[in-house]
């Protein structure tokens, strides 16, 4: 039978798809997009960049949110413009991608957060986490506009899928953090989406809690429902006093150890790079939807553009990373250890390398 | 249904044809079947004696003709084949048409007639070829019925069991109408019966009408 | 037996169905989870103006119905040999059952790494519908008349021939059930896979999309029409197992008509 | 025929299997993507040792068996009218043709919000076993001997007792291959059903959490358990008909020495 | 395999035992055949007929005694029940034992002397039961065959169809090893063959040893 395709969490399957659209009519977006710098190098106007070692680096990514801000180095390596060799793989299922990663078929992959702890732990610190990609994309949508911060949610009942995943952690995080218990406010879990938005419908006063792609699908077919509250905002607020200051992360960027032990230099290339890259995605966004709609990510430029701001798109490396990543790590371990692989990853999980900010 | 030591009564058969696709079985034929006198139907292989038993079970339809004094008649019969059901025992296969009216050990001991006494515990798929038809005869002669029909009844029987069968069904079939086919004049001497001969082409036969 | 002519039966039969969906959808009133036949038909007529639908189609269908094939003759395979061979059928047992009860979830990953998500179809629905064939193609052999069999074994008939004229009459109504039972399972759980793997350009992504943008129209029109293409892939196939080995097989309405 | 008693052949294949399951393991070299029987069994003996599991157990194969008990008898139920009144057979004929190819995927969300996720396995478990009943238990009942049945009809023997006799004798072997084919069928979809409604306290929760948080070992076996019950419901199944139906059924083996 | 016009061979049964359960069918049987020479083996219905010839045939084995002089030879056979393919023609149903080895015409030919023309083209599942019958001497006597079993091959043919099967049959297996069975002296005597008798609980017979 069909599974669920989205692993871990609801942000998982976030990652598939973005945007809202009630037509989806291009049902030909292309697959996988494999393209090989090589080629362009080969043809080569320019040659590619510092290393020159020929060393291909395969990166893996999950159409979604994850990869929008990678679309601007995937141009650049179509046209011979990137420094380093890329071959992009562009996955809907994360499934898959995990099959990618597990089998060793990516040496750079872009994954949510949890999954590259479970993985650091489960190769035994085979990977390393090298940047974040994506911040939080959970919001809390209802018709009713009353409730405006995590602590009015007492007394109310919340529907949202993924028991046991990162949203339900997410949102106990942020329940406690207000100083609200575990009884003050009931969750409903549903399977899919799907049934929540469609639960959301049936009564005004209910409040639903959705990843982004999901939201806006909501917000379409439902025009009554509003976000009232954006779930990565209420984490900053929450860290206000807090001394390291951890942030909500969806997305980060993972590679693998023995390929960053024989070509460091490449990684760190690819750093920049990815970081100019979603730099470009935050700072032009007409022209990043043409790349996202190009790569396939999303079927329609004007679709991405209207999710784009949701998606909290970002670049967090070396330190500023460690602090955020290594504190919303531990706020879903507190929950479940088994959420990050049964144990918090050591800080040789870190690559904190040549890059700083 | 059942008419116990009924009146007699009589079939009429009239004109009966029956063709499959091109070729004429049964042309024209017409009979005439009393209760109480057995009618033994003799004819060469392939002439319609089967279908002609099968129109009368209202298993098969005559292209044209009439039947007349089938109205509310049960029937029994023997089969060409055996038909019998392959798992079961001999009383099993009996009770199969009989349901539960006579009491076993009557049915056992009527049995034992034709049978071997250590036959009775095994299915009848053990049974040899003459001790299957002599299951046949059983079922056919214990059913209740008003009309029994057989069809070459005696196949595979050696003599003296072909007696014994024959002594059988007289006793079982008395009163009732019984028609029965056969290849063998002694069989139909056998059961006392009244020959009718089916012609070449089906065509007309019988002393009848 | 019936008053009408068989096209305008079925015809009242389909709509019969179409109604009570109508109905059905007018109860529920609710867009996401149910719409009425006339906006999945509405939806279906667009699709099927588009190219891509068809090459959706194409995709998928094709695929998956090379996994079924491949299960078809692997598994008039193995059950044969099964059947002449026990033992081999003892040592394959595991594996049958192993197939007939693993959970998707259990190796999806797996299968993903071996097939990539464009092939896991084929994988798929080759997973399912294999031990169907397999356990009927050794339930119809084992079920071939021993009479039969004993009379070729006297005459010596080669293997051969008792294959094509003994063991085919007895295989086939099993086969027939089987194709009957597996044609639609393997094309759906096929389809399920490609919802899994969402590789482009299929139906699955096709499914897959309409869910996630809750155009349950969309979903219902996509559905419509895996039925229908896996209709009439299951008559084609029927149609063909009754040319290639139908010759001399008792007509089952025959038999019906003897039981009425 | 074979040199080895039964059990101790049996026992002989099941390790040449877990032998062949260590190889690949070893090739394979990833934890994540295979694990060997030996880690896999470990994990299942600590399953074993916790009542969590047995609760588990206990939730899940109770609702997919019942879907499974309620699919049997009512495959068997429209089955037997199908036969018995064609054109209600051809009414039925396009809500089987759905059951057996509607994907999942397509209807999960309606199907969710009607049974809850907790009983979404038995519905789903029922709509993979209900086709395959119902289609064997019509083509078992077409291949009722129709020399028996005239015989029947002339003796007018009530409908009751054909059925009894002579139905039932024709049905048994489509019956038994239907058994095999959907019990592993009707698990694995009910599992694959709680892995979409992830139930508290159910098997596919288990297998759910030990996939996406890539506990392979666990999975594994979560995915044993399932395949030894319905290794065992399938015996089991397949002993109660022989006992309830099996009077008087030609044996398999017979036929089968016959043709050697 | 095939010996045509093979030397004279004989076949040697001794002391041939067989019980089935607790009932013992046939108690030490021995006889004598030989090629060229016709036999005919006559008991009473179940006394083990359709055993001994399942014993000779191989599809069924002794309990006790010795067979000698069947290595090598090919058989072929009538079954008491026809065991004919009822989907096939009379032709099909020769071919599947010949092979393709003999021309259809000529088949046709033979096959034309023991059944009407219009049957030819016919599935033998629309033959009537002598027809099946004849269909299945005439497969036993054109299979190429050192050693021919017929048990009852009469059952059902009318007396003039039995005789011009009893010509065919004489015609066809002239120098080959001939047993049948039957419950009828008349036949014995229409293929000119001698006689054995099965006891009454399989027992001693035979003029042979
Ligand atoms: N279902 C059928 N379809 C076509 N022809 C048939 C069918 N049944 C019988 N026939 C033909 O009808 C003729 C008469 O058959 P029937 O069985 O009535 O003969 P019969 O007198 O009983 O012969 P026998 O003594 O050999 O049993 C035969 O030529 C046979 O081929
Ligand atoms: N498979 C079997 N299992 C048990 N008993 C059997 C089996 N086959 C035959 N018998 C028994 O062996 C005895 C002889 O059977 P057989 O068929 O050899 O008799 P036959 O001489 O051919 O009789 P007929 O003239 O009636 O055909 C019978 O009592 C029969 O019940
Ligand atoms: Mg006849
Ligand atoms: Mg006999």
């Amino acid at each position: 039978g069909p599974e669920k395709p989205a692993e871990t969490s609801a942000a998982g399957s976030a990652e598939s798809q973005t945007a809202a659209a009630s037509s989806n009519a291009e049902a030909s977006v292309p697959e996988t997009n494999e393209k090989e710098s090589s080629e362009a190098a080969a043809a080569g106007k320019e040659s590619s960049g510092g290393s020159g070692d020929g060393t291909v680096i395969r990166v893996g990514g999950l159409k979604g949110p994850t990869t929008m801000g990678l679309v601007k180095l995937m141009d650049d390596t179509e046209n011979g413009k990137a420094q380093n060799d890329y071959e992009f793989t562009m996955v809907t299922a994360a499934d898959e991608l995990t099959a990618l990663v597990a089998g060793n078929k990516v040496d750079i992959a872009l994954l949510p957060a949890n999954v590259a702890g479970v993985l650091y732990n489960k190769t035994k610190g085979g990977i390393s986490v090298i940047d974040v990609n994506t911040l939080g994309v959970l919001y809390l949508v209802s018709s009713d506009t009353s409730v405006t911060s995590i602590d009015q949610l007492k007394g109310k009942t919340v529907y949202l899928t993924g028991k046991g995943t990162t949203p339900e952690y997410s949102l106990r995080y942020l329940m406690s953090a207000a100083g609200l218990t575990e009884d003050d406010v009931t969750l409903e879990f549903k399977s899919e989406p799907a049934e929540v938005a469609s639960v959301l419908a049936e009564d005004p006063s209910r409040i639903g809690l959705l990843p982004q792609p999901f939201v806006t699908s909501a917000l379409a077919q439902n025009e009554s429902l509003s976000v009232i509250l954006d779930l990565t905002k209420t984490w900053d607020e929450a860290q206000e006093q807090a001394e390291t200051k951890s942030r909500m992360i969806t997305g980060v960027t993972i590679v693998n150890n023995d390929f960053l032990a024989a070509h460091g230099d490449l990684v760190d290339t690819f750093l920049s790079e990815h970081e100019a890259s979603i730099r470009f995605t935050s700072e032009d966004p007409d022209t990043a939807s043409m790349l996202i709609e190009a790569a396939g990510i999303v079927p329609k430029a004007a679709v991405a553009k209207k999710a784009l701001p949701g998606c909290n798109i970002a670049f967090l490396s070396g330190g500023e990373m460690k602090t955020a990543l290594s504190g919303y790590l531990k706020a879903l371990f507190d929950q479940n250890p088994a959420s990050t692989g049964g144990a918090l990853p050591d800080d040789a999980f870190y690559y904190t390398g040549a890059v700083s900010n | 249904m059942l008419l116990p030591s009924d009146p007699a009564f009589r079939v009429t058969v009239r004109d009966l044809t029956k063709s499959y696709g091109d070729s004429l079985v049964l042309d024209h034929v017409s009979l005439n079947l009393e209760s109480g006198c057995p009618c033994c139907l003799m004819a060469p292989s392939g002439a319609g004696k089967t279908t002609l038993f099968r129109i009368l079970m209202g298993l098969e339809t005559a292209d044209s003709g009439t039947i007349e004094g089938l109205e509310g008649r049960s029937f029994s019969a023997v089969f060409q084949e055996d038909r019998l059901l392959e798992g079961y025992t001999v009383l099993q296969n009996i009770r199969f048409v009989t349901g539960r009216g006579y009491p076993a050990h009557e049915l056992t001991a009527i049995i034992k007639h034709l049978l071997p006494e250590d036959s009775l515990k095994k299915p009848v798929s053990e049974f040899s070829g003459g001790m299957k038809r002599r299951t046949a005869i059983l079922r056919a002669i214990l059913a209740p019925a008003d009309i029994v029909l057989m069809d070459e009844p005696f196949t595979g029987l050696d003599p003296d069991t072909k007696q014994q069968a024959a002594r059988m069904i007289n006793k079982y079939t008395a009163g009732k109408l019984l028609l029965f086919s056969t290849h063998s004049q002694e069989d139909a001497a056998l059961l006392g019966a009244e020959i009718l001969r089916l012609g070449e082409n089906g065509g007309l036969c019988s002393p009848g009408i | 037996m019936h008053r009408f002519p068989d096209w305008s039966r079925r015809t009242a039969i389909l709509l019969f169905w179409l109604f009570l969906w109508h109905l059905a959808s007018l109860a529920v009133q609710n867009q996401i989870l149910l719409v009425g036949p006339l906006d999945a038909l509405k939806a279906l007529a667009v699709q099927l103006a588009s190219p891509a639908s068809w090459g959706a189609l194409w995709f998928s269908f094709g695929r998956i119905s090379l996994g079924f094939f491949m299960a078809f003759l692997a598994g008039l395979l193995t059950g044969s040999l099964a059947f002449w061979k026990p033992l081999a059928g003892e040592i394959l047992e595991p594996a049958i059952q192993f197939m007939k009860s693993v959970p998707v979830a259990s190796f999806v990953i797996l299968a993903l790494i071996w097939t990539g998500a464009e092939n896991l179809s084929v994988f798929i629905s080759f997973l399912v519908v294999y031990p169907v064939i397999h356990i009927n193609t050794l339930a119809g052999l084992s079920h071939a008349d021993p009479g039969l069999l004993e009379m070729a074994r006297v005459f010596r008939v080669p293997v051969w021939r008792q294959a094509l004229s003994i063991y085919r009459i007895s295989l086939y109504p099993y086969l027939e059930s089987a194709l009957k039972t597996s044609l639609g399972m393997g094309f759906k759980s096929g389809i399920a896979a490609e919802v899994i793997g969402v590789p482009g350009g299929s139906i699955g992504e096709g499914l897959y999309m309409a869910k996630i943008y809750l155009s349950t129209a969309d979903l219902f029109a996509w559905t419509l029409m895996i039925i229908a293409v896996s209709s009439v892939f299951e008559k084609l196939f029927l149609l063909l197992l009754k040319t290639i080995a139908g010759n001399g097989v008792p007509g089952k309405e025959e038999n019906h008509a003897a039981s009425v």
